[in-house]
């Protein structure tokens, strides 16, 4: 288990107005390809990622927000979102895609505190 | 003038920056800055009180890729892209905040 | 109508680019003229060529190049902005051409209306 | 005179970090060449672009705050710069390296509003 | 944790949710960050305030780039790329809030 | 010590890939080790060999591959991110090498710090 560490992917950009977001995804995916403790973290404007309802038809780009419900399959189960910008942007749990963990700011700054490698995008 | 902003409100100075620069004309709202017209959102009443001195419009395509489509405020009216040609034709000149 | 178009960011990164597309497809779409298109910044990466995105994605060069060959659309790259950045006529796609700033100056003095995309 | 429009070039970006300011710089040499009537507005992170003082050598990037000394030779004198940018940053007319119009935010405004084509970069 | 801040804090919210999430540790400014440590800027106290919680550095050629190297706050520690190289080993993981 | 290095802007635009240069440079005047520079995002932009900044002005692309040259340094640039954005075999800089996103999760695992630069 020596070759083990723990990834936090930091995902505070909002989606389709940058790539930043789907780029990420693929990261996440490869890495816990390697059998990598993965966990991700969507504070600030990250948290609209897991938004519900996303339609691209319009602007013509990919909808990746479907990726985000098949990470279970990939193992990648420890997704934690901040109450602080949930509450900024009048969003709710029920708004999101996915199961996650809502946490403070302060829970997420120890939880990031406490990872081996930190990855934002 | 036509003032358009790309820029979500909660991570760039270009929304505040265009409140406090510009007296009037019209506002749209396009890419990442959508979010501020959405209803009980932080930038929401910056929106609601530049209505007072701005047509303040979004861009429904943005809305609608990032799922806020149904959470528009009253009083921002919803365009599409021709609506967003139509303004820019409507305005003697555009300033996209960058 | 004429619309000159000014576009600051390369493909994928930043919506810019797509955005000045479906405003360009809009413009047409009511008859109106869009005269010029210029690419400056990282702009000038929407013109090359060797560009190979997913299958199920947009393919965001061909899409302007498309549109250039359709509507007869000028696409002009900065010269300037394109050495930087490594934009060259061996790796241009079709329909753009590279030229200098004056072409950008040219479109605020000539089209009715000058919009700028960007981050 | 038909052909003689105003071009306002909106300077809101600090230097270095990005290259906005260089190649704006660069965009308003050109338009000054084409006997355009031209203004260059500094504002939010923009007047720090005429700061004095400023010293590339140690991350090896070129210097070209020298640049807006020599746009009166190009016959671009109307530099405004917003009072309440300044004041936000501590800065004062004498921090800057050329002659400006000081003006507030609201005058700004008003002054892009009578111009015909906007560049913002 | 190293927390590694580039954006300037009137353009950007990085600074802010570095402070509002980070619990301590050190802060390193660089590239338009630098702003951010220079007296009397409208972030200034932010960064006086932080000192409580972090140890604050400023990376001298991107303070001196921008001609502001004789500006920093007192408190905040001036650093050189080798400075940069030693905070990054010195702390068990860096954290760039880009 | 050894340390992997993330890039995720192109050049010029932004100054990340100039700080991620001057970091790799203040790294190894300490005598120690850069692991591997990954570039992802428009970071793929720095591998391109047609750039041709100004006289005057600094050649990011050239500046890469002659560190990569001098110090055996491993440059390897995102192949999805790269065809997303125009990087091939054909417009690769020498030193810089092209292969999957395991080459960056192997650099968080391998090197004793992964320090990212981007905007």
């Amino acid at each position: 288990m020596s070759n083990v560490k723990k990834f936090v992917f930091v995902n505070r950009k909002a989606p389709y107005g940058t790539i930043y977001a789907l780029e990420a995804l693929e990261v996440v995916l490869i890495t816990a390809a390697f059998d990598q403790d993965v966990s991700l973290v969507f504070m600030d404007d990250g948290v609209y990622q897991l938004k519900r309802g996303q339609q691209t038809q319009a602007i013509e780009n990919k909808n990746f927000s479907p990726v985000y419900r098949a990470l279970e399959g990939y193992d990648v189960e420890k997704l934690y979102v901040e109450r602080e910008a949930l509450a900024a942007r009048a969003l709710t749990e029920d708004d999101l895609l996915v199961p996650v963990t809502v946490l403070s700011s302060a829970e997420l700054g120890a939880l990031i505190d406490s990872q081996d490698v930190v990855l934002s995008f | 003038m036509l003032h358009i902003i790309n820029k979500s409100p909660l991570e760039r100075s270009a929304l505040d920056s265009c409140l406090r620069t510009a007296g009037g004309g019209a506002i749209l709202l396009i890419e990442d800055a959508v979010y501020a017209a959405t209803r009980g959102h932080a930038a929401a009443a910056r929106i609601e009180e530049a209505l007072a001195r701005f047509a303040v419009y979004a861009l429904t395509p943005d809305l609608a890729a990032r799922g806020v489509a149904d959470r528009l405020i009253d009083g921002v009216t919803p365009v599409d892209y021709g609506g967003f040609v139509e303004l820019v034709a409507e305005h003697p000149a555009s300033h996209s905040w960058l | 109508m004429k619309f000159g178009i000014l576009v600051n960011e390369g493909p994928y990164q930043h919506q810019a680019s797509d955005t000045a597309y479906q405003f360009c497809k809009a413009v047409l779409a009511k008859g109106w003229q869009v005269q010029r298109v210029f690419f400056y910044h990282d702009g000038v990466n929407n013109a090359t060529k060797l560009t190979e995105p997913p299958q199920d994605d947009r393919n965001i060069v061909q899409r302007w190049s498309r549109l250039a060959e359709e509507h007869d659309i000028d696409l002009v790259v900065c010269v300037a902005a394109a050495l930087r950045r490594g934009i060259r006529e061996d790796n241009l796609a079709p329909g753009f051409r590279i030229s200098g700033l004056g072409q950008l100056v040219e479109s605020g003095i000539q089209a009715d209306r000058l919009v700028v995309f960007g981050d």
